[in-house]
């Protein structure tokens, strides 16, 4: 059997974990095969998945919400991160901006109902400021806020690090931990998928969380394939080991203790960005699967 | 396929390069205003005969010949070539030079006299050796490698003439062929003209505005008048052939170009 | 002829002019580096991806993708174009809505394909398809529009058959046009295909232009930008060879 | 049956898939949602749409200026002068090559992200095939045409404008719905790439939360924007229709024309 | 801006209309081989004059006009109309009607005569009556309307010639104006052809292809070989004026036709 895994976007943490579960063979020892496929973002992931061309993805539950709504039946089946990580609030290097000063500003964020752009309508609820809400996409970003098209921005991960370590840019917020923790991230099946071949799901979800317990245990590694694949220094890849990847959920289940008010919070945080209809946590999520990391 | 059993040959041999033109008229619908181009003209052609045709400027000779040659419908009559009516044009049964040249300006001269063999397959030696000749007969040996652009207006002319000879169907139609042409070759010409015509034996019709060429060369010379276009003359040259240079000084020569004569300057 | 070298001489210190004013600006610093690196840095990257493995499989793969799309979009488009330019009734029919297909956003469609292809190398191939197919037969309606009716008379008049026509008069008589829309309906087909990519893919050129662009790697999106441009670039000159050939006889 | 008829039942047939298909369940709505349920988003959301369409209309009128215009002229003046045409030309469409969308982005950077971003983006995209389809529709003219105007001592300008240009007025038109055509996606595509105003910043902000009827509820301006278009064109065309007659457009009525038409049909 | 003191008019009236021809060549360069069109050409033509060119097809008149017209730079050579060069067209100084029609399709027969005076800015009425004039001249009242393509082929000359007689330069070059026409119209255009140019003075540079024509109307033929383009004869026709038709059966008018003849003959 295989399964199709559909990541949003190649330098993000899941397609660290994604990687890692084939490099290392955990796919194979569960006895399945994967193909990796990579999209734009979020929303297009969920878009592969629906289309028929991804059978788990990874994505934020409010796109769950919004799916049902529109007949895209699906849940989250494991929960995979529980915060922010990596993403922050930047200004240019020379900037003296604080936070609060950005009222009335303009901050470039990626897209318009993004991920990004829920953190900055998050700040201005918040911090109780207000400020412009520009969206560049994710090549505008640097670029506009190294112009001085945009006071500040909000940066994902490595990109954030890449550009604090150069000296350009400096963090003023960091979300990691300015948010209160809700369910940022899960793996999401589509529910036909998860009745008709529930073995599978579990198969891909033991091996994607083998995948997570074997970067915790291998540092160096885990480094190395991260700088392979985002193309980028060292220094960089171990922060972004240091500050995503030992971040990430270890045992991503749903019916553990707390998990249906992260979703709740997440879910809330959505309603800033124009979700309209939000549906009850019970329906986005799915407690079948457990993931039972796969042993190296 | 199972070899059909009834089939009738389109142009029975005895009825080859015959030309009837039954009632034929032609309305041009302008944007404001009708125009009467051909009215009611009928006229009959036996086969491998050479008929002129002359008339003032305008009064529908181009027209006439575009009907027979199938390019354009008539707008009442009817027209049958070789005992079949014409309804679209058929190269085995009509060829055509018009009054403008046309020659295709991505062709070289002899790539051009060779167009219409191109089309029927003929393989490239023989169409070449065929082009060759046609344009030797109009005096461009040698221009062969040239594109139209290179040409002066009376080569484009015999290019065009060229093409439409190697064509060889049993009726050629001829738009003022020669009117760019000095008198040298125009009569060179002529000759060359009445040599192949009267070696193959096809029906050859010629619209000229010269009458001395249109006496000269013909069999039959039918007139016609202006707005509307009508016959208003056909007459039977009945001088020997072949003709000679000498005719055109005797009394039964000028006799008939007179009474052209009277009836274009009537009308004009 | 005697104008060719100097033409050449032209182009080239036009292309040298380009390449030194992005140098210049670069490297003084009047636009910062970190935006348009140098075109030697550039170029220095251009190098060594095109050593890398994964880059010269994206590459192929692009391509093949490439070529497929184009090889069934352009004649697919351009009978059509015909049909539309030559045929009254069908181009009041089909002429409306093909401009009203033409003039939206096709990325809008991208997960339609998706939908129907999966992702892959059909659903590249379809998309890259989908982009170019109505600029060719907007191009061919065009060109065929073009072609002197003198000249279809004079073929007429010799019984050429449709095919002949088309070959004989239509084709030399609307290449320039034809070469024209060639061009253009190429890049539009490149850019249909790295979009695409950059969509959801799983190798591809455009998969990689996506990564470095969103990783904010200038020096090496550029360098892909380079990249699909020479490729276009190419083509464009492989075209206008062919025009160079067969478009003499115009003075 | 007309062709009008058959196009209206094309459309008919078109809208009742449209509602139908996704009602059935044949096509998930995230991916084409009802008419009927894109006309309902649309409409309750009318004043947003509205103002996208102001901000989207300017910006494609502007683009449409400088697409339509330059690329006319300029292929004009390059088309007609055989020196200029050998040294420009292939340097623009190469330039074209350059896949512009990808470093859109970049561009914001001088541009910024508000209207002139767009316009320079949609002037571009539309300038090109404008001005292509116009250079190589003027080399299709008769050099004769030109040369009797020389000979009556018609200077470059007036060659332009009463000859080059009425010579080439069908090609020039269909250069134009090319540019035309191309300004609109240029348009809307920049601003579902980065804005934060327009159609198109409403058809990827929509996009994003899987809000699809509210996505086809921009797209249907979109559409609506193109029919305008379409419509000054098809008038324009009726203006130019004088000018054509002698031409293949011309003759449309004359039955040599439509004999000619034969081989294609 | 000061008056300038030493202006010199481009054409002292004395010179105006005066054509003249010095060692004039043209090459033209092919792609396999170079073609001499005309080799030391030289001829003076005095103004007012009425000049006609004859010779063979291809012999390079078509190309020898265009030079005088400024519309093709001469390989050697220089050509001096009223008194200056011409390097450029003039329309000032010369005026051109060309071999092949070259209508503007686009335009009806009308607007396409006012052309030239649209170009200098005169006045919609005044170019429309002038217009309107030369139609008429031509034979055309009634078919101003028109657009080229529903026009016969003799009808478009015929707008080429008004079209270049409504520019009323002092000299005009017409190239074979006159090849379309059925010999009616064509010798009443030929009487109004030479009605027009005694009323104004212009010098006229005619080529055609009848000598029976050339002699007719000319005070002057040049005769050209082919291949290179050389004159080989300059004839003064003394025939008074204003010549009738009587004069064509003349022995004076025989022997000056003949004359020609004879050249042609030889040459082509
Ligand atoms: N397409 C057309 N539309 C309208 N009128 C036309 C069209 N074609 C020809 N005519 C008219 O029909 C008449 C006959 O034209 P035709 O070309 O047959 O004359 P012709 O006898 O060949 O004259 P010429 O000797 O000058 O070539 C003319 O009055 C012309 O104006
Ligand atoms: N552009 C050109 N390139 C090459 N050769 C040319 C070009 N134009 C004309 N010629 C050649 O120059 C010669 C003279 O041509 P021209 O048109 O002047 O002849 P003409 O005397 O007007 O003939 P006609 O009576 O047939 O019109 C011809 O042999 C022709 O082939
Ligand atoms: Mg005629
Ligand atoms: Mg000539």
């Amino acid at each position: 059997d295989t399964i199709r895994v559909g990541l949003p976007t190649k330098t993000y943490w899941p397609t660290t974990v994604a990687e890692t579960a084939v490099r290392q063979k955990l796919f194979e020892k569960e006895g399945i095969q994967a193909e990796l496929t990579i999209y734009r973002s979020g929303a297009e992931t969920f878009e592969g998945m629906a289309a028929g061309a991804a059978d788990i993805i990874l994505d934020p539950p409010s796109l769950v919400s919004a799916g049902r709504k529109k007949g895209v039946m699906s849940r989250i089946v494991a929960n995979a991160a529980m915060g922010n990580f990596g993403w922050q609030l930047m200004v240019p290097t020379k900037s003296t901006l604080d936070v609060k000063d950005l009222n009335g500003k303009k901050v470039a964020i990626t897209a318009a109902g993004s991920g990004s752009d829920l953190l900055a309508l998050w700040t201005i609820q918040d911090k109780k400021i207000d400020f412009t809400r520009v969206p560049v996409g994710g090549g505008g970003l640097v670029p506009n806020l190294l112009a001085g098209n945009v006071e500040a921005a909000v940066v994902y991960s490595p990109l954030s690090f890449q550009i604090s370590k150069s000296g350009e840019a400096k963090t003023i917020l960091d979300y990691a931990s300015a948010v209160p923790p809700n369910l940022t991230a899960g793996w999401i099946v589509l529910d036909k998928f998860a009745d008709a071949k529930p073995q599978l799901v579990q198969k891909a979800v033991n091996a994607l969380y083998g995948a997570v317990g074997f970067m915790r245990a291998n540092r160096d590694v885990t480094v190395k394939l991260i700088a392979e694949l985002y193309e980028m220094p060292p220094e960089i890849a171990a922060l972004e080991y240091d500050n995503t990847i030992m971040m990430l959920e270890t045992s991503g289940d749903m019916g553990a203790a707390g998990v249906n008010a992260a979703v709740q919070l997440s879910l809330d945080l959505a309603k800033l960005g124009g979700l309209k209809d939000i549906l009850p946590v019970e329906d986005v999520i799915s407690t079948k699967f457990k993931p039972v990391p796969t042993q190296q | 396929m199972q070899p059909l059993a009834n089939v009738t040959p389109l142009k029975p041999a005895a009825r080859a390069g015959a030309i009837e033109v039954k009632n034929v008229g032609q309305v041009f619908r302008g944007r404001s205003q009708d125009v009467v181009a051909l009215d009611d003209v009928s006229l009959e052609i036996k086969p491998g005969r050479f008929v002129v045709l002359v008339g003032p400027s305008g009064c529908g000779k181009s027209t006439l010949l575009m009907m027979m040659a199938g390019l354009r419908q008539q707008t009442t009559g009817t027209i049958t070539i070789s005992g079949a009516p014409i309804l679209q044009p058929d190269p085995d049964r009509v060829g055509v030079v018009f009054q403008e040249a046309s020659l295709f300006p991505w062709l070289t001269a002899e790539d051009n006299v060779e167009f219409p063999l191109a089309l029927r397959g003929v393989p490239k030696a023989e169409r070449r050796a065929k082009a060759q000749d046609a344009l030797k007969l109009v005096g461009l040996e040698g221009f062969g490698k040239r594109h139209p652009h290179e040409l002066s207006g009376g080569m484009k002319q015999r290019v065009s003439i060229a093409r439409g000879l190697v064509q060889d169907p049993p009726v050629l139609l001829m738009d003022e062929p020669f009117a760019a042409l000095d008198e040298q070759t125009r009569m060179t010409m002529g000759d060359e003209l009445l040599r192949i015509w009267a070696a193959t034996g096809k029906t050859v019709v010629f619209v000229t505005h010269s009458l001395t060429e249109a006496v000269y060369l013909a069999d039959e010379v039918i007139v016609m008048s202006a707005r509307p276009g009508r016959i208003v003359d056909h007459l039977q040259v009945q001088l020997p052939r072949p003709r000679t240079y000498e005719m055109l000084s005797g009394d039964a020569f000028g006799a008939l170009r007179d009474r052209i004569w009277r009836h274009i300057r009537k009308s004009a | 002829m005697q104008g060719t070298f100097a033409i050449n001489l032209a182009r080239i210190a036009i292309i040298v002019a380009i390449l030194a004013l992005w140098e210049v600006l670069s490297r003084t610093g009047i636009i910062n580096p970190r935006l348009l690196p140098s075109a030697s840095d550039t170029f220095v990257t251009l190098g060594d991806l095109l050593q890398r493995a994964a880059v010269q499989k994206d590459l192929m793969v692009t391509a093949a993708e490439v070529l497929a799309a184009f090889a069934m979009a352009v004649p697919f488009g351009a009978v059509i174009g015909f049909l539309v330019a030559e045929n009254r009734y069908f181009a009041d029919v089909a002429k409306p809505l093909l401009f009203f297909a033409f003039s939206i956003p096709k990325s809008i469609f991208l997960p339609m394909f998706i939908l129907v292809f999966g992702v892959g190398f059909a659903q590249k191939v379809g998309f890259g398809f989908f982009s170019t197919i109505f600029i060719v037969i907007m191009s061919t309606t065009t060109a065929v529009e073009s072609v002197k009716v003198e000249h279809l008379t004079v073929a007429r008049s010799y019984g050429a058959t449709p095919w002949q026509t088309a070959f004989r008069v239509y084709l030399p008589s609307m290449l320039p046009v034809l070469l024209e829309a060639l061009r253009i309906s190429m890049i539009f087909n490149l850019t249909g295909v790295i979009l695409a990519e950059m969509y959801a893919s799983r190798d591809g050129i455009g998969h990689q232009i996506a990564t470095w662009g969103e990783n904010f790697q200038m020096k090496q999106l550029l360098a892909g930008v380079v990249m699909v441009a020479a490729i276009a670039m190419t083509f464009n000159e492989l075209v206008r060879w062919v025009e160079a050939r067969c478009s003499h006889w115009r003075t | 049956m007309s062709a009008k008829t058959l196009r209206h039942l094309i459309v008919i047939g078109l809208i009742v898939l449209w509602e139908l298909l996704p009602r059935t369940g044949l096509i998930p709505e995230l991916f084409l949602p009802s008419l009927s349920s894109t006309l309902i988003a649309g409409w309750t959301d009318a004043a947003e749409y509205g103002h996208a369409l102001a901000v989207t209309l300017y910006e494609v009128v502007v683009s449409m200026a400088f697409a339509c215009g330059g690329g006319i002229l300029l292929g004009a003046i390059v088309g007609s002068l055989p020196r200029p045409r050998v040294l420009i030309m292939p340097m623009v469409s190469s330039l074209y090559a350059v896949p512009l969308v990808i470093l859109y982005p970049v561009f914001t950077v001088w541009l910024g992200i508000g209207s002139e971003s767009k316009i320079a983006f949609a002037s571009i995209y539309g300038f090109l095939p404008t001005m292509l389809a116009t250079a190589a529709g003027i080399q299709t003219i008769d050099p004769q045409l030109l040369l009797a105007a020389r000979s009556m001592g018609a200077t470059l300008s007036q060659r332009l404008v009463r000859v080059i240009m009425p010579a080439a007025i069908p090609t020039v038109l269909s250069g134009l719905r090319v540019g035309g055509a191309l300004v609109i996606v240029g348009v809307v595509v920049s601003e579902m790439l980065i804005s934060s105003a327009g159609i198109g910043y409403l058809i990827s902000r929509y996009r994003t939360i899987l809000d699809s009827p509210h996505v086809f509820a921009g797209v249907l301006l979109v559409l609506f924007l193109a029919i305008t278009f379409n419509a000054a064109i098809r008038w324009i065309e009726r203006k130019a229709a004088i000018w054509q007659t002698g031409t293949r457009a011309g003759h449309a009525n004359d039955e040599m024309a439509s004999g000619a038409m034969q081989p294609a049909t």
